[in-house]
């Protein structure tokens, strides 16, 4: 049996106003358990918390209700007061007799019945409280970025900038990502490679920063502050320690007609290769598919031009297992395939590409280095037709195309276009939209210096459809404003595609346990106020694996996660919230109805011996719930047929004990 | 009657049991009468041949034994399932209750099972013997000196004139034919109840639910029951008892066995086969699978394993709680 | 003697996060609604098993309502999801049983919406009164 | 001996409700028969038996004992047994009628069972013969005679008629009661009866059960013989069998919170319930097969061991019929007796 101190507050008039506190605490003496109870104007002054103090020490109370305001005001400072006492201080509960009863309550009578029978609510619930102790975990000060785009270099580069160590996994042979790929950044019009590189090189030398190139996350294991994971390196056939990147190979190789992968297929690489001049770690590496010698044991030429000796054709995969404390996941995204778009020809024509097809045909590395021509003939084109919304703002039952907007492809082709008409005057450049959307720092500015000083000729319509005849793409589109059926005899039609997250994230988030929306973007554990965490704890999120985001955004949310993965990685131990789930294993099915419904990936299972009723013994599956995990939301709770799983401090029978207590 | 014979069955059985794939079988073993079947564990071929059978009262689902029984044996067992039961089947894997590879299950056909309270309510009291007779039971009495002819559709239980599924979902061997998932009419009744009045309604559950002794037994004969410790088991639970004190316990009873099973009952019918007040325990199930194929979308439990219940899932668009009363026949 | 007038008992199951916070913000608004409301802090509208429900019916209570985070706002991202699907199962299984519908509500109450709290509240209290005392769900050992 | 034609039973129970509760089998909205409390408009059922045993009306499935009120920390006892009036049964069968005295030599051997003995006192039991027995009947392996039933009044019920016959002086007072409405008669008739149910009885399937093999001192024969485990393999561990059984005398005390005090009553118990006796050091009998083994050794060993070789079964067939899985103490009885009869 508890022994309950019940105190009632005043709070001035704002409880005693309406509520006639001394019946209150006169009333609750009597409850079961209760064995002192008073009240005092203000209990959060010292004064009053005194009270507390001295009441616990001198009626040996175990638990202690307060009537006062809401527990969201004060709950955290009566358990204060009660562990300064020596008191478990999850054996106090609040009555909140002020928001929740003075306040909403004009006559003193009914004020003070209803304030008794919540007074009697929480004693009835402290009388089944238990002392809880909130769990501690180490926290390993070391950070993985899944992802070496612009996210995940920002992310790294700022967590290591705070001191910890920080590894990249990405799967390329270098770092860079999407943004290694642009030609120009819109608004300002810097180019990318500027501004990119240099803090891919930053990267390379920073000493807190390890970077896992040509290497995919393979096993995750463990929980905040805590994670075991395993690590992947495929094998790139050149020793990464010694490749000086001279380059010597690449020039020499026999094997020279295999598609330029960051060049989208637009012109061809050698089997082995630096993927750009600018790549982090510049190191060469070998396409296993492409290259003679590894699939049929002849040449071996780079092995004997490499003067470094770096060229090793025996290299296999390698497992690296490492510990951390926090994982950012920044995988990005990519273009959606164009294959089912066949209204605009892009299977027929090598005249229609994408937008970023278009940016590497537009930069200076690029295929055509940086001079605008048709990929089919070589020749400069003069009319060019923009399509915005390609499988963007699709209807939600259209067989291909997504429902999202992806946010970024109005400013991109505004740029194109400008661009275009910038150092083409010549061309006459023709941009097809459903709406034009540009929010953002300058951003609408942009937009109309595209339309208002280069020209460019903005249609409210769709391309119904794009066909090639002769040397011309026949450009069919209607005018929405004007209300007209449009013909256009089109050299070039770039398309807009939609973009969508990188496929590698949906068995990511299996492993991770993170969840993800019907489009698999990761989500956030909370659309508003915790954007860039995962819901899963020591998760984090950067870049557009959450969601279609343009470089600022990026770069902000990068260095918002990476502020995430810092105070994480500052505490020594993670004290956890004690009032989480946990299973009676004797009870306990195995059915994993708790762990489908568990938004943390908190429950895991284990099979255990135990010894039947029946004195044999079986081995059964039994859930155990990771405290350090476990947010306490009790979804679980419910999901239990057997009631094997209760939640601490709201367990099934505190509840009933309210319950049982408002309804007498 | 039934398609497969007795024979067939034991023949195949012995096999098994003798070249070791299998060291125990889950089957049907005879009565003192030709209905009165209790399932039992056969471990040797004399046993089989003397007491296995295989007819018309084979109602009993052997699935929720499993969960006992592959612990207990050394080896594989082999359990006959048929369609429906395979449905519970597979529901017991998707909540890891036994070791699939423990398990020889062999899949059997059936023509629908008779109801031994319909076959009395049509020839009388004092049944001597029943007997396939092609579409038809023979049926013998003490009180008629000629057997009755009854058409097995006639004294089909209900469980089986509303059978959901011919398929078999599950199987390591398949004796006969499969069939087909059936378009039935399973949820005719619910739908009438649903028609009525709310007093109407009440009056109707009042009536039937006043009958429950709380023998637990649609609880022990349900497959979707396998909790190690059942809330209404457990005095810690606040809802243990071992009457019906009143018509609220009565209520609460039969509210929380079936939320406890709604996403997962198979609706296999076990629970109103077993009901020794015959208390229609099977519209309740009922219900909550035809709000949550109406809600949600088509589910049947069971159908493969590994499968999210509806009830452990969700999606943002759900329907409002207060929304599943205005929801009117949107599909009429 | 005076007939004690009728009032409904209704119990009001507020997640911690919103709901609660509702409640409380109704408080600091002075907007009142009947003293029949007593509610129970849960931290998630999810934590409400539907036996609660079953419970409270039992000792007496005349209306249930389960209040939580707007679908989509939830501080553990799903809860009030699960919430939204177990009720809907459960409220519709009340009904078919004959009992009266209006009893039960589920009521989205993110913490800034302290009217809402209070409207819903008083327009809830009418509602059950409206159908006096609880009697399909009662337990009369509980009222003796 | 006394007569009433059937067409006017119905005035018989109007005069009897006239003074006293009177239940009989009345066929429910399910076809099932249920003993009901008469009143106009409720026919007399026609089935052979009801699920429910009329134990019921002396031994309840729900009966609370005493109350305690709280206030505070203040605890009051409240007596609330009610007063009793004499009720009558109707309709019993043989079987049933047997079963009462089975449980009288529980309940009413000291110390006597206050509530039981007092519902005891104040019914008033008439029996009626059986005319047509199921296939699952086996009463006279008991050495009960179905068509001879004991209790207060026996009555016989033919084509036409039904006849009594006062056996106690409660059955006195009832048949005075009805004097008006019954005429005395011979007992051809019934004589005639009787004889059609002795040959019916001799064709009954379970007309050669013995019960030979079993009896009180025979626990070392029967407590570790192998085919328990056979028998009891699948067992659901529910209490239908317990529940339907008119001798099954188990109980439980629980206490009620009923939010202002406790009620403590009692409500039958399930030895095949694995939570039966359940003490403070846990159970004592932990596999299904024990407990299985308790129901059916108390029936054919225990109990005639401490009631000069009376059985604990009347051969009322219910088990047969209810279980789930159709085990039944006639299996039991075949199985384990077959070759331990000595």
């Amino acid at each position: 049996m508890q022994r309950v101190g019940v105190f009632v507050c005043w709070c001035g008039s704002n409880i005693a106003g309406t509520v006639d506190v001394a019946a209150v605490a006169e009333a609750l003496k009597n409850e079961p358990g209760v064995v002192f109870s008073t009240d005092y104007q203000y209990m959060c002054s010292q004064a009053g918390q005194d009270i507390i103090k001295n009441a616990i020490a001198e009626h040996n109370l175990t638990g202690i209700v307060v009537c006062s305001c809401s527990p969201r005001m004060h709950e955290a400072t009566f358990r204060k007061t009660a562990a300064a006492a020596g008191l478990n201080p999850y054996m106090v509960e609040i009555a909140n007799i002020r928001e929740q009863c003075s306040w909403v309550h004009k006559d003193m009578l009914t004020g003070t019945e209803k304030a008794i029978i919540l007074g009697k609510a929480a004693v009835a619930k402290v009388n089944l409280n238990t002392p809880l102790t909130p769990g501690e975990s180490p926290v390993t000060k070391r950070a993985l970025v899944i992802g070496g785009g612009i996210a995940g270099i920002q992310t790294a580069l700022d967590i290591a900038d705070a001191g910890f160590p920080v590894d990249i996994v990405e799967k390329q042979p270098t770092i860079g990502g999407k943004m290694a790929q642009l030609d120009k950044t819109f608004p300002t019009l810097d180019c990318a490679a500027c501004i990119l590189t240099p803090k891919m090189v930053d990267v390379a030398q920073n000493e807190k920063i390890r970077i896992f190139s040509y290497s995919e996350v393979e096993e995750v294991g463990g929980f905040v502050g805590n994670f075991d994971v395993k690590i992947k390196k495929k094998a790139r056939f050149v020793k990464e320690d010694i490749c000086t990147g001279c380059g010597a190979c690449v020039e020499k190789c026999p094997m020279k007609k295999n598609p330029n992968e960051f060049n989208l297929g637009m012109d061809n690489r050698p089997a082995i290769y630096i993927p750009f001049a600018q790549a982090v770690p510049k190191v060469a590496t070998i396409d296993p598919n492409a290259c003679n010698m590894l699939k049929n044991g002849k040449c071996g030429l780079c092995a004997r031009i490499c003067a470094a000796g770096a060229i090793d054709y025996t290299q296999k995969d390698e497992i690296i297992e490492e510990k951390y404390g926090a994982i950012v996941v920044a995988t990005g995204f990519n273009p959606i395939s164009m294959e089912k778009f066949d209204e605009f020809a892009y299977n027929q024509s090598k005249d229609v590409i994408t937008s970023l097809e278009f940016e590497r045909l537009t930069n200076a590395a690029g295929p055509s280095a940086g001079k605008l021509i048709r990929p089919s003939d070589g020749k400069h084109p003069h009319t060019i037709v923009f399509v915005q919304c390609v499988g963007s703002r699709c209807d939600a039952c259209a067989e291909k195309g997504k429902e999202y907007c992806s946010k970024i492809c109005c400013m991109y082709t505004a740029k194109h276009a400008m661009l275009t008409r910038d150092k083409y005057p010549d061309t006459e450049v023709y941009v097809f939209y459903i709406d034009v959307r540009t929010p953002g720092k300058n951003f609408d500015e942009f937009y109309r210096r595209a339309v208002e000083e280069f020209g460019v000729k903005y249609i409210k319509g769709m391309v119904g459809k794009v066909t090639p005849e002769g040397d011309k793409l026949k450009v069919q589109a209607s005018d929405l404003l004007s209300n007209k059926q449009l013909h256009i005899d089109a050299d070039l039609v770039v398309l807009a595609a939609a973009i969508e997250p990188d496929k590698s994230a949906r068995p990511l988030a299996t492993m991770l346990t993170a969840s993800m929306d019907t489009n698999d973007f990761f989500t956030e554990a909370h659309p508003k106020l915790r954007p860039v965490e995962s819901p899963t704890a020591g998760v984090f999120l950067s870049g557009a694996c959450q969601g279609p985001k343009d470089i600022p955004e990026t770069v902000s949310q990068a260095g918002a996660a990476a502020s995430k993965v810092i105070g994480l990685l500052a505490k020594d131990k993670l004290t956890g919230n004690p009032c989480i789930a946990s299973s009676n294993e004797l009870m306990c099915n195995g059915c994993s109805s708790c762990e489908r419904v568990c938004p943390y990936g908190a429950i895991t299972y284990v099979d255990k011996e135990f010894r039947m009723p029946d004195r044999t013994t079986k081995i059964r599956r039994v859930a155990s719930v990771n405290p350090a995990v476990c947010q306490g939301c009790g979804a679980c709770t419910v999901a239990c047929p057997s009631g094997a799983m209760d939640l601490k401090g709201f367990a099934n029978s505190q509840i009933i004990a309210e319950v049982d207590a408002i309804c007498k | 009657m039934q398609k497969i014979t007795k024979d067939q069955l034991v023949e195949k059985t012995v096999a098994l049991l003798s070249d070791g794939t299998v060291s125990a079988v889950l089957g049907w073993s005879r009565g003192e009468f030709d209905y009165d079947i209790t399932p039992a564990v056969f471990k040797t071929a004399e046993d089989l041949k003397e007491n296995f059978v295989w007819n018309d009262f084979c109602g009993a689902n052997f699935s929720k034994y499993l969960v006992a029984q592959t612990g207990k044996v050394e080896g594989k067992i082999l359990v006959f399932l048929k369609p429906c039961d395979t449905y519970s089947f597979n529901q017991l894997l998707t909540e890891h209750r036994f070791d699939r590879e423990k398990v020889y299950a062999v899949g059997i056909p059936c023509e629908g099972m008779a109801d031994i309270a319909k076959v009395k309510e049509i020839v009388g009291d004092g049944i001597v013997s029943i007997e396939a007779d092609g579409e038809n039971l023979k049926v013998s009495t003490l009180y008629e000196d000629a057997p009755a002819l009854v058409n097995a559709k006639d004294v089909m239980a209900e469980r089986c004139v509303n059978c959901k599924s011919k398929k078999h979902v599950a199987y390591d061997e398949l004796m006969g034919d499969d069939g087909e998932v059936i378009e039935s009419n399973r949820f005719d009744e619910v739908a009438r109840l649903e028609a009525m009045t709310p007093d109407e309604r009440f009056a109707f559950w009042q009536n039937e639910l006043s009958r429950c002794i709380r023998c637990n037994a649609c609880r022990d004969a349900c497959p979707a029951c396998t909790c190690e410790k059942c809330v209404f088991d457990n005095p810690a639970s606040s809802v243990e008892n071992k009457a019906p004190a009143n018509s609220f316990e009565e209520k609460m009873f039969h509210i929380i066995r079936a939320f406890h099973v709604a996403g997962r009952c198979t609706d296999c019918g076990e629970c109103s086969r077993v009901c020794p007040q015959n208390i229609p325990l099977h519209l309740l199930n009922r219900k909550f699978i035809k709000d949550i194929n109406e809600f949600y979308g088509e589910y049947q439990a069971g159908a493969e394993v590994g499968s999210r219940a509806p009830l452990v899932d969700y999606t943002t668009e759900d329907l409002e709680p207060g929304e599943v009363f205005d929801r009117g026949d949107k599909d009429a | 003697m005076q007939v004690k007038e009728y009032k409904p008992l209704i119990v009001a199951f507020c997640c911690n996060w919103c709901s609660y916070a509702g409640a409380d913000l109704a408080g600091n608004n002075r907007l009142s609604y009947p003293a029949d409301v007593k509610i129970i802090r849960v931290p998630c509208s999810c934590r409400v098993n539907p036996m609660f429900i079953l419970r409270a019916f039992q000792r007496g209570a005349d209306g249930v309502i389960i209040c939580g985070c707007h679908p989509g706002d939830c501080h553990y991202t799903s809860g009030n999801y699960y919430t939204r699907r177990r009720m809907a199962a459960l409220f519709s299984m009340l009904d078919f049983l004959g009992i009266e519908k209006e009893r039960t509500r589920v009521e989205w109450v993110s913490a800034a919406e302290g009217a809402k709290f209070a409207a819903t509240m008083n327009e809830f209290a009418e509602t059950v009164a409206s159908l006096g005392e609880n009697k399909r769900l009662e337990d009369l050992r509980c009222k003796r | 001996m006394r007569k009433v034609s059937l067409d006017s039973i119905n005035k018989v129970f109007a005069k009897i409700s006239e003074s006293n509760k009177l239940y009989l089998p009345v066929d429910g909205s399910d076809g099932v028969a249920v003993y009901t409390e008469w009143s106009e408009g409720k026919e007399w059922s026609n089935a052979l038996n009801t699920v429910r045993s009329p134990k019921d009306f002396f031994f309840p499935q729900m009966e609370n004992l005493m109350e305690f009120k709280t206030s505070g920390k203040n605890i009051e006892l409240v007596d609330i047994r009610d007063e009793k009036e004499d009720f009558v049964i109707f309709g019993v069968r043989a079987c049933d009628v047997r079963s009462f005295d089975i449980l009288d030599r529980v309940f009413l051997s000291d110390p006597v069972d206050s509530f039981y003995a007092s519902r005891r006192e104040h019914g008033i039991i008439v029996s009626v013969a059986c005319s047509k027995p199921s296939e699952t009947c086996f009463c006279k392996t008991f050495g009960i005679d179905a068509a001879n039933p004991d209790g207060d009044v026996t009555a016989w019920k033919t084509e036409d008629s039904v006849y009594f016959v006062a056996n106690t002086e409660k059955g006195e007072a009832f048949m005075k009661k009805i004097e008006d409405l019954t005429e005395e008669c011979d007992d051809s008739a019934v004589t005639a009866q009787k004889e059609r149910i002795a040959k019916i009885m001799e064709k009954l399937p379970l007309a050669d059960l013995s019960t030979d093999a079993f009896g009180g001192g025979k626990t070392d024969t029967f407590f570790n013989a192998p085919e328990w485990d056979e028998l009891s393999q699948t067992c659901l561990g529910c209490g239908t069998c317990t529940f339907v059984c008119p001798t099954c005398q188990c109980y439980d005390i629980k206490d009620f919170n009923t939010g202002n005090g406790v009620i403590r009553y009692r409500c039958w118990d399930s030895c095949m319930y694995s939570e039966f006796t359940k003490m403070a050091h846990g159970n004592n009998r932990l596999s299904q097969k024990e407990r299985f083994r308790q129901r059916f050794m108390h029936k054919l060993v225990y109990y005639p061991e401490n009631n000069e070789g009376i059985f604990g079964c009347v051969g009322c067939g219910r088990c047969l019929a209810k279980c789930p899985i159709s085990m039944n103490i006639v299996k039991v009885m075949k199985k384990i007796g077959g070759n331990k009869s000595e």
